[in-house]
């Protein structure tokens, strides 16, 4: 066997990068995504969510629980917010209900991404799994949240812990649907064919190749979810059967701030402008990083 | 040498490319259109060649009034009528672009609508024009099917995209650009993925309705040979600028410029010495947004002078071009071809290019083999079946590679090359018929053993970036067939590995760590080869893994392809419609028609003297656009609709539109009523023919050839 | 075609009969006792026993469940514990009542979603940019819950264009029975059509990058026609499976919207069923709900099929 | 005004016509019409009548389908005279043998029916006959002090359709408002009963019930003027109409619903006596009464309300909120910082906001008190099973009337069997002593000694008397009886 020389097909130094259809961002990686303004300002909205989540209190020096202020203040420079029926800081009963929110978004939705991500490769990899795996989602989808929110709530007990388990079971099929169309549309393209002839084995194939393809749908779902998550807990409070009285949760806020929409409406803005930030930076965010994945603006 | 006007054709044109100049990049920074001036008369066609990234498509996309996103337009206009096009208001543009030009673009694959059936593509543009009743525009379509040989238009008309073939693709897109008779039709890459004797029809297609109604095209193609059948003036770019204009006759004869000489010499023609590598233009086009302050060609032109660095050169008007921008043009004079560039990127002592490496064919069982394979696709509807919709993509083809030998298949357009490709790498499976792979059968293997025999057999797609994973590195696809394969689990040695074989197909080491989308066409060819070759296979299947490319890519890459060759025993499977490259780099050959094989043989004698007529029609075509090739040749245009697919013609499949058949001899019933065997008709040349023999090409004989053919 | 159904018809029973005991052991899993809560806060324990014994909750929970499913499979749904109605009828009633809403709702938040995602899918400026995720994001952020009681209050009390709640049967009253669907099926809306609206203006927005739509553009397609015939119908896959998943949910957010408007529909049913544990009647309406999902996504599927024909592989 | 009824409204004169549209978050319960229960408070008086009803002031009975009646010497046997011009709704006369049915009933309720809170009254009857064409003749085993209440309660149903009210698909009564259509869960129609006994009554042409769940829908109703009357609206919302000059608030003055804090006596502490008087202490009863029940009732610590024969103001006011007090009783019962959990039926969402209000207050006592919402079929369940987690929040009823009714039909005092596990024979004969007083003056006095072993004991801590409400738009002169029926005879919609 003779050495080839390199020389007839010329080694290329400097590679140009020529018919880049798809035109690159700017800055590439995390960096990128960060200079982005939307997710600056999304970034900066969480912080401050997060800081009057876990600073506020401090700052109010109120307990959230204290009654013993007037019912039903309007604003004040001692109620930030006013008080709610029972004489309780407004704000700082805001304050605690994000974190409590929080919570429920940072486990809940995370945890059903991967729960559902899986079972939804499963289902679009193994012909033998899909239909049983799907039929059981068809069940649980079919399942309004709210009664399954009803009897985990019965069976778990009321609470975070509760609510928690419910976002996830709500959550972790639609994760699954959605990844498995993405996952079937990849599929049909040429690059799986060609490392299905390569050799590379089904696990592989999904997990490294067609998952990272499709994380587009995964990102614009977890945005939802995380709306969801909001709706579901407040949806249970609704029923009486979300977090612990007299733990404050945005979802109780507003519950109770129904009452009184019309003699004091300020009571219900707090909590709703609290929810839509927390949904317009969870939205934003992922938005971006749709937009970032394919380097648009 | 005089300097001429920047606006040469005057101020008749029809349409007219002034100064223009195209950036991308944020604020249009990165200039890839500098300062292209370039003018079409009314009934004109005007050729646009160059190597990949001149700028060729940005060219004529602002023909049309359009800049893809991210691009910014920095001086310059398009003038239709006195009217820039750059600037019309959106209805204006519209109006424009329904009625004045009509586009075919470049990528043949993604420009149908995958969800809408062909008929109502059809409707929709048809309907623009206005004029015409719902059931005059189905007639209209019907006939701009057969007009660009699409069989079975009627039924067609209800498939989806993904039904037909890549060839029949591009040919759909040509027929919706021919809808409405457009004053201008702008072609961009029409004929990549045809197969020569469509690409023959569709030439003659376009001659003829520039004759007929007056149609001026603009031609972009990689495809010299094409452009110089076709076009009256040719414009070649380079580095975003026209750096030669010239009539479409003295392209072949040898342009002034050591650009254009050296693109024409680097096209393998049917009688390209076979023994030799094929002359490419080293290095690379330049990248854009670093275009040297003088003639960008400086660095890989042989004819440097000093100035040619610094000083943007001249436009000129010389003898054999009508504008030129070269310092140091190539003295006029018949084809020295390999005088141009480098003549070669290694000229050898003797200026002729190198020696190819010799290769051997071994003995034992062959690499790869098939029999009797069949695959029949039917027509997915959502209600109801129509009829026995099966399309016979393969028929029966049995076919055997031996061990170290590289076998060409050539076939006209939706002939099921593809699929059979796909078929005898495991892609698909047959409906009936054994593949066998070194005396294995890999449908019989699952899982683990299914994957370890796959290492073997690789294939080569048509589209490179396709099939690569958009978001993985190069590093990563080409490791990535070691590590599943345990042939080199040790991290480090594989990364020495991947730069071993990124080396071995010309490419940098640093190339690891980016990704598909950041290189030409050429280069993820060799990425893809990079990666097929990580495995270590046996053989290599490759569709058409060429067609994308321009001519100097496509001869690095065939250079690629012999030596790979010789240095590692590889079995080629080399799937192409063009026939001088088959020759070139192929043993054997085997030329399909509708599913079936009907002739197969030593490639050179098969160019030499074919057996079956459709290879003769198929070589006489190839030879017409031989750029090397001196002599004007009879060209064999079939004659008749290619027959449906769903319901191949009785006998000879081929009967409906042979030269030699009971078109010109009404007593041949028996090419009706007989399906002929492919049979030992010489020694090693086997053919598919009642008359295997009788169709000759020869220079001096056209009288037979001109049965049943026009020129 | 004809096999797809067959098929799904069959594992839509299999899907059926699992998913009623699953159902059954579901429900009487949650604590409780529905004979306590009929015979009232006062009733002594032998009332009751008695009323346990009445409603056959002493028997084995097997036996229970036999005696259920035979039923069932005879026509016969059981009655409802408290209202003594056969759940078959209840059911239907609720059908009825649910469907006009469904129906109503589904159609505001199609054609919602699509304004909204194609809009913003195309929408330059940067203002209609703003405004449209604005919308989007307070249509995403607010629970229906809320939303109901701020419609009602703007469009039922301050300017009384609306009723603020009750249901009229169409046959009874077309006109009103159209006007006191209108805030229900809105409320019920807007969320899914924010969704909805989401997932295709992110495919839409790729769909748009195609070489396709340039293609249609070139030829001088307009701007409308390239949107809706072009683009549209290859970005509906995407939105179709969301819309599919989404149909659950718009049960969960009738059971909301329901109870806020006083809609006697399956939501608000389940929900009382689900507070009284009115068993029989719980696993009517799941049933009917697991059932009518089931329908609907095979419907989805049938629809994409029928949209992008590069998914008919795995139908017939 | 007429007798037995409070009238409210009726400022414009009578307008015959229109039919009167009421919402109730419940559906109606049929099964239950034995009973005094919360979803038939709108309907039993619209189709049903009693043989007696109570003056609201003098709790003296009124003569409806009974004319005139007489007790024997010993209170042990009563005639009864009847209406003669009575016919049900199916044109059937109303006659003795309807009463001896109605009794019996009451005593062993049929198939279908759970029994009434006077099931214990009725049980006491040894014989009724039939002593004329309109007369009955009741003997009793022995005095019974709480018998009227019996027939404030006691239905007359027609005794041929009781399975058509099992099933709910008819009502027969002699009310004012016949059975016109049903739809289980969504509403029910009933139609002017032409033939009422009571000449030009009713006024309107028909009744509609609507069940609408939610307090806020049936605000936005009410408002929208889609009803005319909302029935039970929580107290917080009630709160925020007073200022509405289209609706009426009406606040029943019967204070039928007592707000109170149970304690499961067989859970630690709480079989602690002074556990259960600290708990008496630390809660604070003006805050559930201004913050939780939007001010409507009055704080009291014994069951009664003001017009039963046993309230006293001063036992009223025995417990108030003292937090130091509360503290130092736990510490000397060893308590201090006892965990205790608090259940709330999670339907009722007033009985949350009592159970924060609670919360905090009792924590200021030095409890530490977990919240545990319950499903309203789990809560009844723990409830009537006496399976409380220690302390709960919930309302009864029957203050208003003989104590004896309470002490023996509802069901946290019941001295047998009740949700607290309270069990102590000295209860039993103090509550014996009460039922069956043979005199005013023995009544009185066993009143006071029960009054003072109930706040004694405290294992049921009562906090707020206080009241269902009506609220209504342009609907006059509603009425309702001492057992809080709605009674629409003189209602007219305006
Ligand atoms: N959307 C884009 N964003 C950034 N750069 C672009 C874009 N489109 C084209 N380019 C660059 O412009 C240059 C010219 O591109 P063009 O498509 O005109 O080349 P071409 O001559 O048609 O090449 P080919 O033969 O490969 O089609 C290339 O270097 C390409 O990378
Ligand atoms: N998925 C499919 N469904 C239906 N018909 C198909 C399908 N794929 C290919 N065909 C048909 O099979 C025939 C052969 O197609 P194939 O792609 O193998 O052609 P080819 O020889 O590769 O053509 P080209 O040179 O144009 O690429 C064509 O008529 C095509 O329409
Ligand atoms: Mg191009
Ligand atoms: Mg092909």
């Amino acid at each position: 066997m003779t050495t080839i020389e390199p020389s007839p097909v010329v080694p290329a130094t400097a590679p140009p990068a020529t018919g880049g259809a798809r035109g690159r961002g700017r800055g590439r990686g995390a960096r990128g995504y960060l200079r982005r303004p939307a997710v600056v300002a999304s970034l900066v909205i969480l912080l401050l969510l997060v800081l009057v989540a876990f600073v506020g209190p401090a700052l109010t020096g109120q307990d959230p629980l204290n009654q013993d202020s007037p019912r039903l203040l309007g604003p004040s420079a001692a109620h930030w917010l006013g008080t709610d029926e029972l004489g309780r800081d407004l704000f700082t009963r805001a304050a605690y209900g994000i974190r409590v929110d929080l919570l429920v978004l940072v486990i809940a939705v995370p945890v059903a991404l991967v729960l559902g991500s899986l079972l939804g490769l499963v289902s679009a990899s193994s012909r033998l799994l899909d239909a049983p795996v799907q039929r059981v989602f068809d069940v649980v989808l079919a399942f309004p949240s709210l009664i399954l929110g009803l009897a985990l709530a019965a069976l778990l007990h009321p609470g975070v812990p509760a609510v928690i388990v419910t976002v996830i079971v709500v959550d972790t099929p639609i994760f699954a649907r959605v990844l498995r169309t993405a996952v079937r549309a990849q599929r049909e393209r040429d690059y799986v064919l060609a490392e299905r002839l390569l050799g590379v084995g089904p696990a592989r194939l999904y997990l490294r190749h067609i998952l990272p393809n499709c994380l587009g749908v995964l990102i614009v779902q977890t945005g939802l979810s995380a709306s969801m998550a909001v709706f579901l807990e407040g949806a249970l409070s609704f029923i009486g059967l979300g977090v612990r009285p007299p733990q404050p949760s945005l979802g109780v806020l507003l519950n109770a701030s129904l009452t009184y929409l019309q003699t004091r409406p300020l009571y219900a803005l707090g909590p709703i402008a609290i929810i839509s930030a927390l949904v317009l930076c969870f939205t934003a965010l992922s938005d971006a990083l749709q937009a970032h994945r394919w380097g648009k603006r | 040498m005089t300097t001429t006007d920047t606006m040469p054709a005057g101020d008749d044109a029809l349409l007219s490319v002034r100064d223009l100049t195209v950036g991308f990049g944020p604020g249009g920074a990165t200039t890839v259109v500098n300062g292209v001036n370039l003018s079409i008369g009314a009934g004109e066609i005007v050729g646009i060649v160059g190597e990949s990234g001149s700028g060729k498509s940005v060219t004529v996309m602002a023909m049309l009034g359009h800049i893809r996103a991210g691009g910014v337009v920095r001086s310059g206009e398009v003038r239709y009528r006195g009217r820039d096009v750059l600037c019309l208001p959106p209805d204006e543009l519209r109006r424009y672009r329904r009625q004045t030009v009509a586009a075919v673009l470049q990528d043949p694959m993604n420009s149908l609508n995958p969800v809408r059936q062909i008929g109502r593509q059809f409707d929709e543009t048809l309907a623009l024009a206005g004029g015409r009743t719902a059931t005059q525009r189905r007639e209209r379509a019907v006939e701009l099917l057969r007009l660009v040989g699409i069989p079975d238009p009627q039924r067609q008309l209800s498939a989806y995209p993904h039904q037909f073939s890549g060839g029949m693709r591009q040919r759909l897109l040509i027929a919706l650009a021919l809808a409405n008779e457009p004053e201008v039709i702008v072609a961009d890459e029409p004929t990549t993925a045809l197969d020569v004797t469509v690409q023959a029809q569709i030439l003659a297609l376009f001659a003829e309705l520039n004759r007929r109604l007056g149609t001026a095209i603009v031609l972009v193609s990689h495809n010299v040979g094409t452009v110089v059948e076709l076009c009256h003036r040719v414009a070649v770019m380079y580095g975003g600028r026209v750096v030669e204009e010239l009539p479409a006759a003295n392209v072949t004869t040898g342009g002034s410029h050591p650009y254009t000489r050296a693109l024409v010499a680097a096209i393998p023609g049917l009688r390209t010495e076979r023994s030799r590598l094929l002359p490419v233009i080293p290095g690379y086009p330049p990248v854009p947004g670093t275009l040297p302050p003088g003639c960008p060609f400086t660095a890989r032109c042989d004819r440097v002078t000093p100035r040619c660095r610094d000083e943007r050169p001249p436009t000129v008007a010389e003898a054999a071009s009508l504008r030129l921008e070269c310092w140091n043009p190539v003295p006029a004079g018949p084809g020295d071809a390999g005088s141009g560039a480098g003549a070669g990127n290694e000229p050898g002592p003797t200026g002729a290019p190198p020696t190819r490496p010799p290769v051997t064919v071994r003995d034992g069982a062959p690499a790869i083999e098939c029999r009797a394979l069949v695959r029949h696709f039917a027509a997915e509807r959502l209600f109801r079946k129509r009829g026995a919709g099966l399309v016979r993509a393969v028929d029966g083809v049995d076919l055997a590679v031996a061990p170290g030998e590289a076998l060409g298949i050539v076939g006209e357009s939706g002939s099921g090359k593809s699929t059979l490709a796909r078929l005898l790498v495991g892609a698909d499976r047959p409906d009936s018929g054994t593949v066998r792979w070194q005396d294995t059968d890999p449908a019989s293997l699952r899982g683990a053993p299914a994957r370890a025999a796959r290492r073997s057999v690789q294939m080569l797609f048509q589209d490179a970036l396709g099939s690569m994973d958009p978001r993985a590195t190069v590093g990563d696809l080409v490791a990535e067939p070691m590590l599943v394969h345990g042939l080199e689990p040790d991290a480090k040695r594989r990364r020495a590995a991947v730069t071993e074989l990124l080396a071995l197909v010309g490419l940098d080491a640093s190339a690891a760590d980016r990704r598909p989308v950041e290189f030409s066409g050429g280069q993820r060819q060799r990425i893809a080869i990079a990666r097929a070759l990580s495995t270590r296979p046996a053989v290599l299947v490759c569709d058409e893994p060429m067609s994308a490319l321009d001519v100097s890519l496509q001869a690095q890459m065939v250079n690629l392809f012999a030596t790979l060759r010789a240095e590692l025993g590889l079995t080629y499977l080399f799937i192409s419609h063009d026939l001088a490259l088959v020759r070139y780099l192929a043993d054997r050959c085997a030329v399909m028609y509708l599913g079936e094989l009907v002739e197969l043989g030593p490639a050179a004698e098969l160019c030499e003297r074919p057996l079956h007529p459709y290879t003769a029609s198929l070589v006489s075509a190839a030879a017409a656009t031989d750029p090397q090739d001196g002599q004007v040749r009879q060209r064999i245009v079939l004659r008749g609709d290619p027959p449906s697919p769903v319901a191949p013609p009785s006998g000879c499949r081929f009967h409906t539109r042979c030269p030699i058949g009971p078109l010109a001899h009404p007593d041949r019933t028996v090419c009706r009523d007989q399906a002929p065997r492919l049979a030992e008709v010489a020694p090693g040349r086997l053919a598919a023919c009642h008359f295997a023999g009788e169709l000759r090409l020869d220079p001096g004989t056209t009288e037979t050839a001109a049965v049943g053919s026009t020129s | 075609m004809i096999r797809f159904v067959l098929r799904r018809a069959a594992t839509a029973l299999l899907v059926l009969l699992l998913s009623s005991v699953a159902i059954f052991a579901f429900i009487r899993a949650i604590p409780g006792d529905p004979a306590a809560l009929m015979a009232g806060p006062d009733a002594s324990p032998a009332t009751v026993a008695a009323m346990r014994r009445q409603l056959g909750l002493d028997q084995p929970a097997v036996r229970q469940y036999w005696q259920w499913l035979s039923g069932v499979l005879h026509g016969d749904l059981g009655s409802s514990y408290f209202s003594h109605a056969p759940v078959a009828s209840l059911v239907g009633r609720g059908l009825a009542a649910s469907g006009a809403l469904a129906l109503l709702a589904l159609l505001l938040a199609v054609l919602l979603g699509l304004l909204l995602g194609v809009a913003g899918a195309v929408a330059r400026r940067g203002v209609v940019r703003v405004l449209l995720s604005g919308i989007n994001t307070v249509s995403l952020a607010v629970p229906t819950y809320v939303t109901g009681v701020v419609l009602v209050l703007l469009f039922a009390i301050y300017l009384p264009a609306f009723p603020a709640g009750g249901y009229i049967p169409f046959l009874s009253d077309p006109a009103d029975s159209l006007d006191s669907l209108v805030l229900p099926a809105l409320c019920l809306a807007l969320p899914v059509s924010a969704v909805l609206a989401r997932y295709l203006k992110n495919s839409l927005v790729e769909v748009l990058g195609q070489d396709y739509v340039l293609a249609a553009q070139l030829r001088g397609v307009g701007p409308a026609r390239l949107l809706l015939r072009g683009a549209l119908p290859n970005a509906l896959p995407a939105a179709i499976t969301v819309l599919g998943v989404q149909a659950g949910q718009i049960l969960g957010g009738a059971i909301v919207v329901e109870t806020l408007f006083a809609w006697p529909g399956l939501g608000s049913s389940l929900l009382q069923a689900a507070l009284n544990h009115d068993y029989v009647l719980i696993q009517g309406l799941l049933l009917l709900s697991v059932g009518a999902f089931v329908v609907i996504q095979a419907i989805c599927d049938l629809i994409q099929a029928a949209v992008d024909p590069r998914m008919r592989k795995g139908l017939t | 005004r007429r007798p037995g009824t409070s009238a409210i409204g009726g400022t414009t004169s009578p307008k015959p016509g229109g039919t009167a549209v009421l919402a109730q978050s419940a559906d109606i319960a049929p099964t239950s019409v034995l009973a005094q229960n919360l979803p038939n408070l709108v309907l039993q008086r619209l189709v049903w009548n009693t043989l007696t009803e109570y003056d609201h002031k003098t709790l003296t009975p009124k003569p409806s389908l009974a004319t005139d009646w007489s007790w024997s010497a010993d209170r042990r046997t009563l005639t009864v005279n009847l209406r003669s011009d009575v016919t049900f709704h199916s044109g059937r006369p109303f006659g003795p043998k309807d009463v001896v049915d109605a009794i019996e009933r009451q005593a062993s309720p049929p198939t279908g029916l759970t029994a009434g809170q006077l099931k214990a009254a009725a049980a006491a009857v040894t014989g009724v006959e039939a002593t004329g064409a309109n007369q009955v003749t009741i003997h009793l085993s022995h005095p019974v002090t709480n018998f009227f209440d019996l027939f404030e309660a006691m239905y007359i149903l027609d005794s041929e359709s009781i399975s058509d009210l099992v099933a709910g698909t008819s009502f027969v009564g002699t009310g004012p408002f016949r059975f016109g259509s049903r739809s289980p869960g969504v509403s029910l129609s009933l139609k002017k009963n032409d033939k009422y006994w009571q000449s030009g009554r009713p006024y309107l042409d028909g009744v509609e019930i609507r069940v609408v769940s939610q307090p806020d829908a049936m605000v936005s109703a009410l408002r929208s003027a889609q009803i005319h009357l909302a029935s039970n609206l929580p107290g917080s919302t009630v709160e925020t109409l007073r200022d509405n000059k289209s609706l009426v608030v009406t606040a029943l003055d019967t204070q039928d619903a007592c707000w109170y804090v149970g304690c499961n006596v067989s859970i630690k502490p709480l079989d602690n006596k002074t556990v259960r008087q600290a708990v008496a202490y630390g809660v604070d009863r003006q805050k559930v009464l201004a913050d939780a029940l939007g001010g409507i009732g009055k704080v009291t610590s014994i069951p009664w309300s003001s017009t039963s024969p046993a309230y006293d103001s001063a036992h009223a006011g025995t417990y108030s909120f003292n937090p130091q007090k509360a503290k130092s009783l736990l510490a000397s019962a060893g308590a201090t910082g006892t965990a205790l959990h608090i259940a709330v039926n999670a339907g009722q969402s007033v009985t949350r906001g009592i159970a924060e209000a609670l919360q905090y207050s009792l924590q200021q006592s030095g409890f530490t008190v977990t919240i545990d919402s319950l499903q309203d079929a789990d809560f009844t369940a723990r409830l009537t099973g006496a399976k409380m987690p220690g302390l709960w929040v919930a309302s009864h009823g029957f203050g208003q009337m003989s104590p004896a009714t309470l002490l023996t039909g509802a069901y946290p005092f019941n001295s047998a069997k009740n949700a607290s596990n309270f069990v102590d024979p000295q209860y039993a004969t103090l509550a014996g002593s009460v039922f069956e007083a043979a005199s005013d003056a023995a009544a009185k006095s066993a009143y006071s000694d029960v009054t003072g072993y109930l706040l004694d004991q405290q294992f049921v801590v009562d906090m707020v008397s206080s009241s269902y409400t009506y609220v209504t738009q342009s609907l006059q002169g509603i009425g309702y009886t001492m057992l809080d029926f709605l009674n629409l005879d003189d209602a007219y919609v305006a």
